[in-house]
């Protein structure tokens, strides 16, 4: 019996693949096991190889095997691409109709996927009788596919319940007729209990929505758009609006208007639109509005790999915008961080009145994976430092000087009054301006501006900035960010087998940058191994940028659009020693 | 807490930075007059502008004001009117600013059609920077950027506003204030996206485009008889044959429904007041779509 | 050498990566009939596109090929011509590339009038990013990001192009591919900035604007007796009584100068071609300013 | 007799402050003085007040004094501004016309300035009074201001002529009658050597036309405009155009638009221009393409200050592109550098193939200074690796595949093969791409470009990257970049007179950061100070960023809008010892 498996479909692109992955995943996500599902696509709508890697497992892991048990073919393509990774007697269920042939090394069933879907009523079927199969050879009861079947399509009446439902039971009939129900494919069964099963980009966009976001301005790109195509299904229950605006830097201005007017507003994009909103961020950060920016990292430079795996947009995160400014730069690692992040990222927003940049990657925001459930109630709304109707009817008279919407405070946080609250007008402006916001040139008038805006993150570390696991006085911590998080620990883990002790350190916030915190983390390891997905090793910079030192310190670096296997970072490591 | 409002009230103590005889004067003063006698009180006003001698203004009427970066205080202003739909939202800058580098904004906030009033002080030229000519400028005008004359066509603002499908068009000229105070009147009367452009002369670098320029030139539509300001087609044969220089209400369409009554599910309540606290039953049942 | 060129000429290896059925397969062939019925040699063209599906252009015609980023097509092809005036230039791109995110620089093309052909596949729907509603989308469209209709008004392209004061506007349509052929061969001819605006149906998120849709919509102005095509007032009109569902030659004005032939002392040898060594002479005479 | 001296004129803006100081400045510098020139001013046209500083020395300095000598006051705003920096018992002139008064140090000569002007003719003439006046006080003969004027008017006939000659000899004479004429402030006569007189953005324009730069597509900016606006007046006589878009994103895509095309072709931005660029800058990268912009810095962060000094955009500059590209950075510090830096930048950006940035900052791009002659023969254009036709008509088949733009070489370079040219068919595209320029997602593809692109500056420290004068083993390495050359200099100078050795190492070229180069010339010295013109400490950070590491360093910041005055980095760096 596995305690893990590892199972995957491939077809052409608009094929039916990912909704034959989906719908595996999500039915043993119910059954309680944790699943991790990881899509391979194109830059293109139809044609050109697709596949969807599930694992499914009793315990969770935050990535993909190195290897497949099981593989679902719909095309000979699926089989030349992709039976490679299948490991020696691992299974592939391929599609009788294109003469399948397959390497020695596995088994290969041919099932006649599209006639027996054809008898059940329709070639589209297909997916059904090969969910079937793949019950079949797992050992998993036929129930864990017809009943997310039946859930699925009971609105379309019994008539195509009944469909699909034959279709799945000729599919795990034809496998255990064939001989294909090896008990050593059997999965343990799991304990059943209701998790949730989401991509990264779910987990951002109920965030956004618990935290109290209600205006999102975006310009669709991948792989951001899901953001806001879900909200825009929400937001009417809640009084919210998505605008799909003309281009980014509409996005990012209109966002700043509506948090200059007291909304919670956020935008999210990816690099090209990252690069566009720039000019933006940089007034965010001049006039002090709260603004909170999503970028999900994909391939670059340019439009360079808009569907593949990359962390390469930290520098221009961080440093991008010309001058400077306070900003605020957070990189979860799973949905659940994606979800408690942007509450956080709201909060630390209207705290400390500056951009805050949330940073995922594809890999993080497209891979559906099983997700604890979220408690609202630990989605803490903290609007920071308002001045109310109340206060400002109290403190100021009736005809007096502006509000002083900069006043210079210990903090350099000063209060902020919403348009059409009475008494508190005042003016804002990208200029250099004065404590009522008019625009100012004087030399102390600026030196204390810059010094009250700088000031607010100068010396500051952020709860939360890292995650650190393992062993204590390791031989190698391993420094990662965002998706990686399932790779390094399963390589820590296989380093603890072939008895390298390894602690594996996280990074969550990147600004400001956890100068002491990831010192101290890192200062018990033999050596320091950063991994991340991208060319120049932007968070290895980072460290020496900010002055984190140690002694021993290697970068692994992978920048060819796929995600790190566990495999690849073990064998790294374990190089080293 | 003052009731009734007057012009007073909208002033600041700034004195502005505009070169004595410059067209925006008039343009804040007009601005000041026509919040005053519409009845709005100062802090449910905010005026967002551009960059530019122009978008200087946002800091000079005593409303809530927001200066932003060069080209972008329709996105902006777009913004703040979807965060508290109760302000009166006034963007306003130059030819520059809106029909140069923030022309895409004005394009699409003209389909958008949220309830806005867009001034551009238009005075064929950058002046901020010295003296550039600007999408407005004529073919074969002079300037420091094109010192044997413009080889670029001019932007007819009246005729792209109309070519977007503008619901209501107006235009000014600084040395009638009477008739700019009433167009911007009806403008932020106008329940949807409305331009005002003003022909506001700068003195310091175009010794073409001057006040006499305009006097000479413009046709009043105001005392043009039967003008029928609710005809598309008029209103573009007129601002083909005006070449742009017309002043008066040009277009208006009273049939059409701003961006912000068509949001499903948006409340009267301005999301700004609004208490954000997600009620948990909506949480329950969206998380279920991931179980 | 080859002397006399054929379709052939233009083709390369490469295939499409578009869906099956997508109109953006009838404007590539038109491009490539086009070019080779006016006897281009494919090295003197250049095809400069933006990003989306119909962005992929660029890439299969067998010509120099540049795809730059979204939106941003006109401003890449404006540079090249200015650097080899003798090149064909034809920029090509979507209704979300080049009336969404790059208004701005189409509305500026337009008005800066150089000799390049603009080709847009006007599918009404953003494809590559998989089916949010476009600029071009009607009032009321579903998309991804319209679930409940589009709360916006459509940009209707020859309008604004006309607003714009163009002077070579056409439309065509995928499945009449004659037409086509011939508008664009006029749209290179044309001494200018030419825009092609196409109906080019996206088959797999387009359920609304398909190719029966524009057959039964479309007015083909080829067939309207004594269309003038040289009226910028009747091309208005045509353009607003048919929502902007016409083909064929809408507006050409052949009085106008291209920006090239207007920039002082530009030479007819391309800038490329230049002996780029600075004539000392001249140099110490342009020192004399500083000493 | 003065070895130096400091003029100062100051008044509202638009009231001759700028013109009365440049006709004192080119006077002085016909004469073979070493002249230096910084004017303040503020964003707005008219009113506000202004002033021009200039610095008249016989021997070289590349900034302004610490005091002024002389103070030309159009208005009692300007003493009341000024004269404090005056020294004691230096020369207030000031229009008789506003009763000035002045503090007790100074010496005022209230002088009928604009009286005499109206009796010459007309008021504007008041600043020939004015000069005139100063002529007497420094003890210069009355034919360094005459001889300018007859040249500067005679084309308006022998009347205008002689009436400004009149107003200068009558200010003259005025001086001399009261008792101004005070030896002590008699300057020294200078040796009559020609030499130019110019800011750096005329420098950077000479360059590029010097270079061969022929297409600049821009967007007006300060302080960058005078580039274009000087260029549309020269390119004329070359072939060459200017155009003005209507944005900068426009301006940046034209360019690369243009290199692609085979011109020479830049734009000139500041940078809110350059926040909006770098989208299409990442283009400029992942298509090879060469392009060169100019960054003039001012006061940041949005549009912060923008007619004030700052060094801020180096971040920006470096890092602000999302995904990673090849970039080479420059920044020189005088007129003379920014002329052979254009030459230089367009022949890195055809050899490297990628976007060159070229900063300068407010200080140098507008302080107009004595500037040694340029030398045409000094600049080189090499145009790096084409394919011409020749070649290709040669080397490659009539029919056959593409043209390989992007062919895998050795050095990462491959040749260009211009559009137009027969044989040289090939696609250029902003996706990850094949060496033919198809797009391409291939893992193998995809490392292979990448290395391509990033290895053509691995390693690369480029020669002249910095520049060090002064001491050997000194006590102290000041390092700079820019605009301060000149106070550093002359910090040196002055701590050498207090004994303490110095040397002054100047950044020159940011990208690809010279590591050991910069390692070497800091390894001396027993601290470094890093002084730059902003709030955060760029250049300190990069150090560490690219691990150049010395024991000892502390930063030096200035970021109040004005420039650094010789003075202040004295003080600091006495301090330490
Ligand atoms: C991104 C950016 N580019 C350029 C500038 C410089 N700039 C400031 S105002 C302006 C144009 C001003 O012209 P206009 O909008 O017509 O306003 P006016 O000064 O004439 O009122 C420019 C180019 C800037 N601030 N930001
Ligand atoms: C700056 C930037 N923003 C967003 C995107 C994502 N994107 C790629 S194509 C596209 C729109 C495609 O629509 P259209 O231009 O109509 O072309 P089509 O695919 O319909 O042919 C978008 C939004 C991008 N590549 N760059
Ligand atoms: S420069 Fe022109 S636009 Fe600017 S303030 Fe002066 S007159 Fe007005
Ligand atoms: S998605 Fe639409 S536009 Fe894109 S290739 Fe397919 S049919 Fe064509
Ligand atoms: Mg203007
Ligand atoms: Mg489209």
């Amino acid at each position: 019996m596995l305690e893990q498996l590892s199972w995957k479909v491939g077809g052409q692109q608009g094929e039916g693949v990912e909704s034959t992955g989906e719908t595996f995943a999500v039915a043993l996500n119910r059954r309680g096991y944790y699943v991790y599902s990881f899509r391979q696509f194109s830059s293109r709508i139809k044609g050109g190889h697709s596949n969807d890697k599930v694992r499914v497992s009793l315990k969770q892991y935050r990535t993909s095997t190195d290897y497949t048990d099981v593989l679902l073919a719909f095309d000979q393509d699926t089989i030349d691409l992709e039976a490679g990774e299948v490991r020696t007697n691992g299974i592939v269920i391929a599609d009788e109709k294109f003469n399948p042939t397959a390497p020695d090394h596995v088994r290969l069933f041919a099932v006649p996927l599209t006639s027996i879907a054809e008898e059940c009523g329709s070639a589209i079927m297909k997916n059904m009788v090969s969910l079937g199969a793949s019950a079949a050879v797992l050992g998993l009861p036929i129930e864990t596919f017809t009943e997310v079947a039946e859930e699925r399509f009971h609105r379309k009446g019994q008539k195509v319940v009944d469909q699909n439902t034959e279709a799945i039971r000729r599919g795990y009939e034809f496998i255990k007729e064939a001989g294909g129900a090896d008990p050593s494919f059997a999965l343990k069964s799991a304990d059943g209990t209701h998790r949730l099963f989401m991509m990264g980009n779910d987990a951002l966009a109920l965030g956004a929505l618990a935290a109290g976001a209600r205006v999102m301005p975006a310009y669709p790109i991948t792989p951001a758009s899901d953001v806001m195509e879900y909200l825009i299904k929400k937001f009417p229950k809640v009084g919210g609006v998505v605008v799909q605006t003309e281009d980014e830097i509409a996005a990012m201005n209109m966002t700043i208007g509506a948090a200059y007017g007291g909304a919670r507003a956020f935008t999210a994009t990816s690099g090209p639109g990252l690069a566009l909103m720039m000019e933006a961020i940089g007034l965010a950060g001049m006039t002090e509005t709260p603004a909170v920016i999503i970028d999900t990292q994909r391939g670059g430079p340019s439009t360079g790999l808009p569907t593949k795996q990359e962390q390469s947009d930290l520098f221009a995160g961080m440093f991008g915008t010309h001058g400077e400014i306070p900003k605020i730069v957070l990189f979860p690692a799973t949905p659940e961080e994606c979800f408690y992040s942007m509450g956080e990222a709201f909060n630390l927003a209207d705290h400390y009145q500056c951009p805050v940049i949330v940073l995922t990657d594809l890999q993080l925001s497209l891979s559906k994976q099983t997700t604890e459930p979220f408690e609202l109630e630990k989605v803490i709304i903290d609007r920071g430092s308002i001045a109310t109707p109340d206060m400002l009817a109290k403190e100021r008279p009736d005809h007096g000087e502006e509000f002083k919407r900069y006043l210079l405070t210990e903090t350099g946080i000063s209060p902020r009054a919403f348009p059409g609250t009475q008494g508190g007008i005042h003016k804002v402006t990208g200029v250099e301006h004065s404590e009522n916001g008019r625009p100012n040139e004087a030399v102390l008038n600026r030196t204390n501006m810059m010094d009250k805006r700088l000031h607010k993150l100068e010396g500051v570390e952020l709860a939360g900035s890292l995650v650190r696991t393992g062993d204590n006085n390791p031989q190698v911590a391993i420094l990662g960010m965002g998706a990686n998080i399932g790779a390094i620990d399963e390589a820590c883990e296989r380093l603890r087998e072939d008895g390298i002790t390894a602690a594996h350190v996280h990074l969550h916030t990147l600004l400001p940058f956890p100068v002491q915190t990831l010192q101290q983390s890192l200062a018990d390891a033999e050596r320091v191994v950063v991994v991340e997905n991208n060319a120049t090793g932007q968070l290895r910079h980072l460290m020496s940028h900010f002055g984190v030192e140690h002694p021993q310190v290697s970068s692994f670096l992978k920048y060819d659009g796929s995600a790190f296997l566990p495999i690849e970072i073990h064998h790294f490591v374990k190089g080293m020693f | 807490m003052t009731t009734t409002v007057t012009v007073k009230d909208f002033r600041n103590d700034v004195r502005p930075n505009w070169c004595p005889g410059c067209g925006d004067f008039s343009v804040q003063a007009s601005i000041q007059r026509a919040l005053a006698s519409l009845g709005k009180q100062p802090h449910e006003v905010a005026v967002i502008s551009g960059i530019g001698c122009s978008g200087r203004i946002s800091g000079y009427i005593n409303t809530y004001g927001f200066h932003g970066v060069h080209g972008r205080a329709l996105p902006a202003a777009q913004g703040l009117k979807l965060a508290n739909r109760d302000l009166t939202v006034i963007a306003a800058g130059g030819d520059g600013d809106g029909f140069g580098i923030g022309l895409n904004h004005f394009m699409h906030s003209v389909r958008r059609n949220m309830d806005i009033t867009y001034i551009v002080m238009d005075n064929h030229i950058y002046g901020l920077t010295k003296g550039q000519h600007s999408p407005t400028s004529a073919h074969g005008f002079t300037a420091k950027t094109a010192p044997a004359g413009n080889i670029e066509n001019a932007v007819v603002p009246a005729q792209i506003a109309l070519g977007a499908d503008i619901g209501f068009l107006a235009q000014g000229f600084s040395s009638d204030v009477n008739q700019l105070v009433s167009l911007i009147e009806q403008a932020i009367q106008y329940k949807g996206f409305a331009l005002v452009n003003v022909f506001s002369p700068c003195v310091t670098y175009n010794k073409v485009n001057t006040y006499d320029f305009f006097r000479e030139n413009i046709v009043n539509l105001d005392k043009v008889d039967g003008y029928d300001p609710t005809s598309r087609m008029e209103a573009m044969k007129t601002v083909i044959e005006t070449q742009g220089l017309c002043t008066g209400l040009i277009y208006r369409d009273d049939h059409r429904q701003d961006y912000e009554d068509q949001i499903p599910g948006y409340q009267t309540t301005p999301i700004a007041q609004q208490d954000l606290q997600l009620n948990p039953e909506i949480f329950a049942e969206t998380l279920k779509e991931f179980a």
